[in-house]
């Protein structure tokens, strides 16, 4: 086994000096009634040339070369080389959690830099340094919510991802909080339903654009929530930042969203990162790693992990959260993409993503499919009425090679002629003209 | 060395960015962008010396030895990073029809089925993004099960040994469960007759790491079955140390109900400087039904996710699960095959042959043959010398390697978690040895060498309370002060784990 | 431009500190009649993105999903991951020549162990720290056998690879020799005739297996060029070296070899490299970079560059060879793939094409191909005869997926139905049935 | 450190091979290895750790400033080797038929267009290697020129200034040529008088770089193409300084016939710690017939090697050339485009910012604009403080730079030939400035620190002589003797370009 180091005589040697015959003996203390006595039934050993055959062959079995317009929570955004390239860098890749700062400065500042961006795109003062994914930091928003207001209600709208509401719904009971939904209205949701659902309520949770693409009227229901004593809580997509006023300009209490577009691979869902920032307020309650600065010694600046008396290993049943490992290396991606896009480079992908959604909603528009939600201003993504059941509308676009999006009635009853449509940069006219040939067929 | 904003400069760019010649729609005015972010802007070629650089700060698995205990810091096969950049797996989007995805079905599913032989279980949710995450979703499984029996108003209790995890006892809050703690006997293993006394009709089960935090095996593990499972009660398997067993012995075997498998550890994945992890589960039957979805199922020779279970929990993350880690997971169960037991056994015979080498220079809280790892005390240098478990640990660190998992599990004082795995040459593990063994002496002989290392790292010790007590957790641009001042004193908070 | 760092104000700042009003000025020197005044009449820039795609569209139109039996000198090896990981790291990927030894401890000590490990496999004292490829180091070895021999005319075996005769026959007339080819008798090279062509030559090269996949009786063709006084010249394949003796141990005075097959792709030719090593009494006529051991100020252990006053740089026309920038980063993927390997794995992979080879040419046979040197022992490569122009049976295969060898027909008239088939670990008993079908039919 | 060869056990291994059930044919006796080759044996862990410490040990463009003069080491963009790795570049056989290759094709011949364009010549051929070969190529041209008008045995003679590089008279002797040397004028250029006097009828051709080594634009450019071009004779452009000149002033336009085209320098590769390289050579239509073969020419939309040319020298390596290179500069030409000329303008802006922050601390031999490179002299600091361009260059390193070309080109005594590339930022240009004015500071300060430099490096400055003496050029194994002793003094042999 070629990653196994112990020749024969290294093991004999070992055996030894530990003062046993034989590797079963330092089993000695498993009691015989729990020993698995036979053979591993698993499948059989390959040479890493075999390995690599039998992994292409399964990916291979994967149908990636439709042209992707779907999205719904992940997009085929492009990853820079130099992503890859820092993330294959071996010191940063094989090590873990920076809890030994002197052997881990160059991990620890990059989360700095990290938490830094984050706060500089959504506006806030502090961020963690990360969350599992898009979903979980939400639930993770909740219990915040809940110890900083000790109430026990938490609002989420139904234009935020159903899979962000679905593991809110989760964890909910464990946190002793309720859930309630406010529905959506043609597309984007109404502040004043906001207002009355949270009162007395703990946080409202909204997404920006929302799960339909639209442009919610995001400083109102954040006014709205405030108004109401809840926390504020955006759900929103970075790579729109550069473009939608960062959550914290318009008085959200946290900001959080899924990391995916800024550095990652799609990797069929994962793994991704989530990110979590907040006013300073909320500071000692977040969960999750924290770096701050310090200095050394000779007082030379460094970074440690810190105000580590928030996790579970140091306050156990009593901690914000019980996450100990987390998904650094993506959040590194995202840090690594957000440094060579630079605050231009953000805008300009905002805005392209913009000039083709915009030139694909209207293309379609003008081959007879109507936007769903016509009066809304959206982002990156929209919805579509395919005039027939949308998952037919998949199945037809994908013969001609096209992945036209995701219908909407997977979790919209309802909503079963529509079709959410994607554009990423990556996206040409001319393949935005294959899809409308396609869905207009 | 300089942050990356440090070296921003307005006006340069490290990526280019299509522009169509088509019209970028408005933005409202009350939702567009004001200020712009303040991202670091510079060329491509600086970007990436930028964070080579730092890669050069720090230290992986790649550079040296990385005894971080419970942890299982072991190699990571650079194959895997080829075949999850394979376009295949990296550019397939996760909602496509399952049709479309049969090769990262089945890959999922041959991940299961080895799941399942390894831990002794029916049914598996890769769903939960690491360990941790495993735990809150078992517990979850817990209350769905007895609430199925109207049992969980009156189950509320879960009994945590004080060797666990604090991962542990936070899911158990986290799930709304209440804790009961029970204690360690003298020979490391969960007392007995604590137990007894404490498990009763408002136990919902256990959790238990086995092997111990302390690198130990249980050996009541039938007794603690029979009592939890005699309450009607539950029990879940921290699979952390599952390094330590596989082919060896099961956990389903051994009478749990619930296993967390951390993939990133026993499965290999590179850490990344703390993650990403996996954290399947594998469960008995019984409580298959309350898995969360989707769960990937096979008819006959294809594939699909399902969404319809009535009973389940519901989701606890997106998708199917962090796909590129089950990839990566996968292809290291395929290069070892059957031979996963030869890979416990190694990770075993290397954490004793490190035990035999450093017991009689530290203390040994429990003198039991270990496990895939065992815990040291530095209780006596401290006692003689005034030398803590910091200090050889930052020590070590001249010596050129990763220090050991420190202050945990919280039952030793001074404790020193060491956790080789197979990964390891016989040479290394001598000449962490005789470092381990050097440091020993040096604490006798010239402990303020000890008390001011690291001396030959990128910094020297850092000022952890400072840090605290002035957190400055984000870079404030123009408001930046450049730290001065010299730190005093260090915390003692677990380190690894 | 996102590869460039300076701004306007840079621009602007440091055309002042030189003195000058524009950057047009920088270029006063340069006459007016020989400035070039319009814009470059190149493609238009690309985005990184949009530069990937196009990349990735050309790559589509290769066919590389045949399954290759095609070798001819270039052979489908698996090339381990830890070869890549190894050559992505930057302060090995992107640093030069290591003329500063104190800069370049990494790469010297690397090309040691490079030098160490290809004296080990062809039992040579000496080998440089890389060639172009397997076919400039036949010439630079002639270089050095003329100049050796004070004689003016090399002889190399007509079963050596056409390509290296090619060049060697290129180089020839600049060097001042003369080149002369021993036909082949059966598949492999008759002693005698090697002896008789020898007398007066400086050099005979022939290859091991040669170009026809049969072994050579190398020994006795060494001896006959000794027996001359010209230097015997073996071109072996690095893979074949765990089963095949070593060049020095039959009495070789050099060997060369194309190191492609240890741990480079087959990237259409190239980038690979070539090897050459030597018995010590050539060590100071060798061409190219030799890095050797020595101490530093303090007695440590370091490693240069070594010998140089053969080199362009210090003897100029004087020099062995004009080489300078060499293939070092190909021969840092050779080293490390055979120091993944070890002897035993070396070992174990000839022996695997060997057998599967075997069961190839049995099978063809079996199926009425006859092999074209019926009697002659080969290693992981042989002919067979098609019974047809070998080129179409390459037509016909290839529409079965298989693309089945290399027609030796272009090089080889009289020999136009006759193929060469590869066979390497990477094939499977499946995929040699399907060629066997395939050519079968 | 260790070599690899230190840390080999016997028994270990770092790959598996596939074994298939089947019998190995036998090797007859005669010809079966009898001793194993003692390659080393590790298990793969450890053959990673090994070369990522080696590249700890190694400093690249990606580590910081490397202004190797006339080396041209700049960014190498890292999408490159992300394209170069596609399947279907990296995994094409050489031989297959063309219509397997078309994407290979069209990348050669669009790689062609460009490289036309850029020198303004006809034909190309992308076969060289490196410069090097590209040069003696271009020479093997040259006879099969004159030979084809009989006039090969009359023209011997290539005439090449005292300030060229050493590959051009290596060339002229591996091509069967005689060299005329030719000197430099006080103003840098080539002496046109000199020249004048020592081209006749025997003149076969030139080799000159433009810029030259010196980094200056020869002002006498038109001059010597008449003296040439009237004499009958052929113009080799050595392209090591395209950089330069890139949409500035085309060789092709300057009357050369031949040029090489560094690809690893104007068009960027991965050095690799010396190579690979591309030297494809433009030539002029009179000089086509003779190129090697195969040559890529296209037919409407499909492409081909063309090997049916009866008048080409034959072929100088195998295949078309080294494929992955040309990928890789394709990549790197088309993320420019026509801004390729913006390429020259930033590399000549910055060589001339740092040549005018440092000419007043060191000798400028040649007092005009430079273009892309310049050479000062330490002359002076030798003269007044005995301090060396070596020393220069050794200090050099202690304050984080890659030293530039020393003692390069021969005209210039104690050269310090500096390079900056237009891939630098202006910081680093202004540190290393400063850099180069500490040290030149320090040299009268305190020579001995450089002398004795570097100091912050993994060795000390390394004894050159001694590895000449008695070289030690491969592992000896069990007769390897550890060394020992103390070096003496160092040789002046160029080092860079
Ligand atoms: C014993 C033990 N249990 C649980 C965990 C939590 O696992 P994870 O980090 O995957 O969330 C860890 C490690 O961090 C552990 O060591
Ligand atoms: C001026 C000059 N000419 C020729 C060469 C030779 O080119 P190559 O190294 O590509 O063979 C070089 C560089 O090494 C050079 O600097």
């Amino acid at each position: 086994m070629s990653f196994l180091s112990l020749t024969d005589a290294d093991r004999e040697a070992m055996l030894a000096a530990i003062g046993v015959s034989s590797i079963d003996e330092l089993f000695r203390d498993v009691p015989a009634g729990v020993r698995f006595e036979r053979e591993l039934d698993v499948p059989p050993a390959l040479t890493e040339s075999e390995l690599q055959r039998h992994l292409e062959e399964l990916a291979a079995k994967n149908v990636v070369d439709e042209v992707c317009f779907l999205g719904a929570g992940i997009y085929d955004h492009y990853v820079p080389a130099v992503v890859d390239a820092v993330l294959q860098r071996g010191e940063l890749l094989t090590a873990y959690t920076p809890y030994q700062p002197e052997m881990s400065q160059g991990v620890l500042q990059a989360i700095f830099e990290y938490q830094t961006a984050i706060c500089e795109l959504t506006g806030m003062d502090v961020s963690n340094a990360s969350g599992y994914d898009g979903t979980t930091v939400a639930a993770d928003a909740c219990f915040v919510a809940k110890h900083a207001t000790g109430r026990t209600r938490v609002v989420v709208t139904e234009a935020t991802n159903p899979q962000v509401r679905q593991v809110v719904k989760t964890y909910a009971p464990g946190f002793g909080l309720e859930v309630v939904e406010v529905p959506h209205d043609g597309g984007t949701t109404d502040p004043d339903r906001v207002r009355a659902a949270a009162e007395g309520a703990a946080a409202v949770i909204f997404q920006q654009p929302n799960f339909f693409g639209c442009l919610e009227p995001a400083p109102d229901l954040a006014a709205a929530a405030n108004d109401a004593g809840a926390l504020p809580i955006a759900h929103v997509d970075p790579i729109s930042l550069g473009v939608l006023e960062a959550p914290g300009a318009y008085g959200c209490a946290l900001a959080i969203g899924e990391g995916q577009s800024a550095g990652n691979a799609m990797s069929y869902g994962g793994p991704h990162y989530g990110f979590l920032a907040a006013r300073s307020d909320y500071i000692r309650r977040l969960p999750g790693r924290i770096v701050g600065e310090t200095v050394d010694l000779e007082g030379k600046r460094g970074f440690v992990l810190t105000l580590q008396t928030r996790e579970q290993h140091i306050r156990r049943e009593k901690a914000t959260s019980n996450i100990t490992t987390n998904q650094t290396l993506l959040a590194l991606a995202g840090l690594v993409h957000l440094s060579l896009l630079g605050p231009q480079g953000l805008a300009e992908l905002g805005e392209t993503c913009m000039a083709l959604a915009g030139y694909a909603r209207q293309s379609l528009a003008d081959a007879g499919l109507e936007p769903l939600f016509p009066d809304k201003a959206t982002f990156k993504e929209f919805a579509v009425r395919t005039g027939r059941d949308a998952r037919l509308a998949v199945t037809a676009a994908r013969a001609h090679g096209i992945y036209p999006g995701y219908p909407l009635g997977r979790d919209y009853p309802g909503l079963d002629d529509a079709l959410l449509v994607a554009v990423t940069e990556k996206r040409t006219v001319g393949e935005i003209d294959r899809l409308v040939e396609a869905l207009s067929r | 060395m300089k942050l990356i904003y440090e070296k921003s400069q307005a006006g340069r760019r490290g990526i280019g960015v299509p522009k169509p010649d088509l019209p970028v729609p408005e933005v409202p005015d009350e939702l567009r962008r004001k200020e712009p972010p303040r991202l670091p802007e510079l060329a491509e070629p600086e970007v990436l010396r930028h964070f080579t650089q730092l890669s050069t700060r720090n230290f992986g698995i790649d550079t040296g030895f990385y005894p971080l205990g419970s942890c299982t810091m072991k190699y990571n096969p650079r194959v895997n990073e080829r075949v999850v950049g394979l376009p295949g797996f990296a550019a397939l989007h996760p909602l496509v029809e399952d049709d479309a995805a049969q090769g990262a079905l089945e890959l999922e599913w041959e991940l299961q089925e080895i799941l399942r032989e390894v831990t002794g279980l029916d049914a598996i949710s890769l769903q939960p993004a690491a360990g941790s995450q495993g735990e809150l979703t078992g517990l979850m499984l817990f209350r769905a099960y007895f609430a199925d029996r109207g049992e969980d108003e009156q189950r509320r209790k879960i009994v945590i040994p004080d060797t666990a995890h604090g991962t542990n006892p936070a899911s158990v809050t986290m799930a709304g469960y209440e804790l009961t703690p029970v204690r360690t006997d003298a020979r490391g293993n969960v007392d007995v007759d604590d137990l007894r006394a404490k498990v009763d009709e408002h136990t919902a089960g256990l959790m238990l790491t086995n092997p111990s935090t302390l690198g130990l095996f249980d050996e009541n593990i039938e007794q603690i079955r029979d009592i939890f499972h005699g309450a009607g009660a539950l029990m879940y398997y921290d699979g952390a140390n599952l390094n330590a067993v596989c082919g060896i012995s099961r956990p389903g075997d051994m009478g749990f109900d619930v296993v967390h498998i951390n993939l990133h550890k026993t499965f290999s994945q590179p850490h990344g400087g703390g993650g990403p992890g996996g954290g399947p589960i594998a469960v008995r039957e019984s409580l298959a039904p309350y898995l969360p979805v989707p769960v990937v199922t096979r008819d006959g020779a294809t594939f699909r996710l399902d969404y319809d279970r009535p009973k389940s929990i519901g989701k606890v993350r997106a998708f199917s699960g962090p796909f590129g880690v089950f990839v990566r997971s996968y292809a290291f169960m395929r290069a070892y095959g059957p031979a996963l037991r030869e890979m416990s056994e190694v990770a075993v015979l290397n954490a004793n042959y490190l035990l035999a080498r450093l017991k009689e220079a530290y203390d040994l809280p429990y003198d039991r043959l270990c496990m895939h790892e065992f815990v040291l005390s530095a209780r006596s240098l401290k006692r003689e010398h005034g030398v803590t478990a910091t200090d050889v640990a930052k020590r070590l660190m001249d010596y050129g390697f990763h220090p050991p998992t420190v202050y945990f599990p919280l039952v030793v004082p001074e404790a020193l978690m060491i956790e080789p795995t197979e990964s390891e040459a016989r040479e290394t593990l001598d000449a962490f040895a005789e470092a381990m063994l050097a440091i020993a002496r040096e604490a006798a002989e010239e402990p303020e060498t000890l008390k001011e290392a690291p001396h030959h790292r990128p910094v020297r010790r850092l000022d952890e309370v400072r840090a605290t007590k002035q957190p400055v957790v984000r870079f404030r641009f123009d408001e930046h002060e450049r730290p001065s001042g010299v730190g005093t004193h260090q915390l003692e908070a677990p380190k690894g784990a």
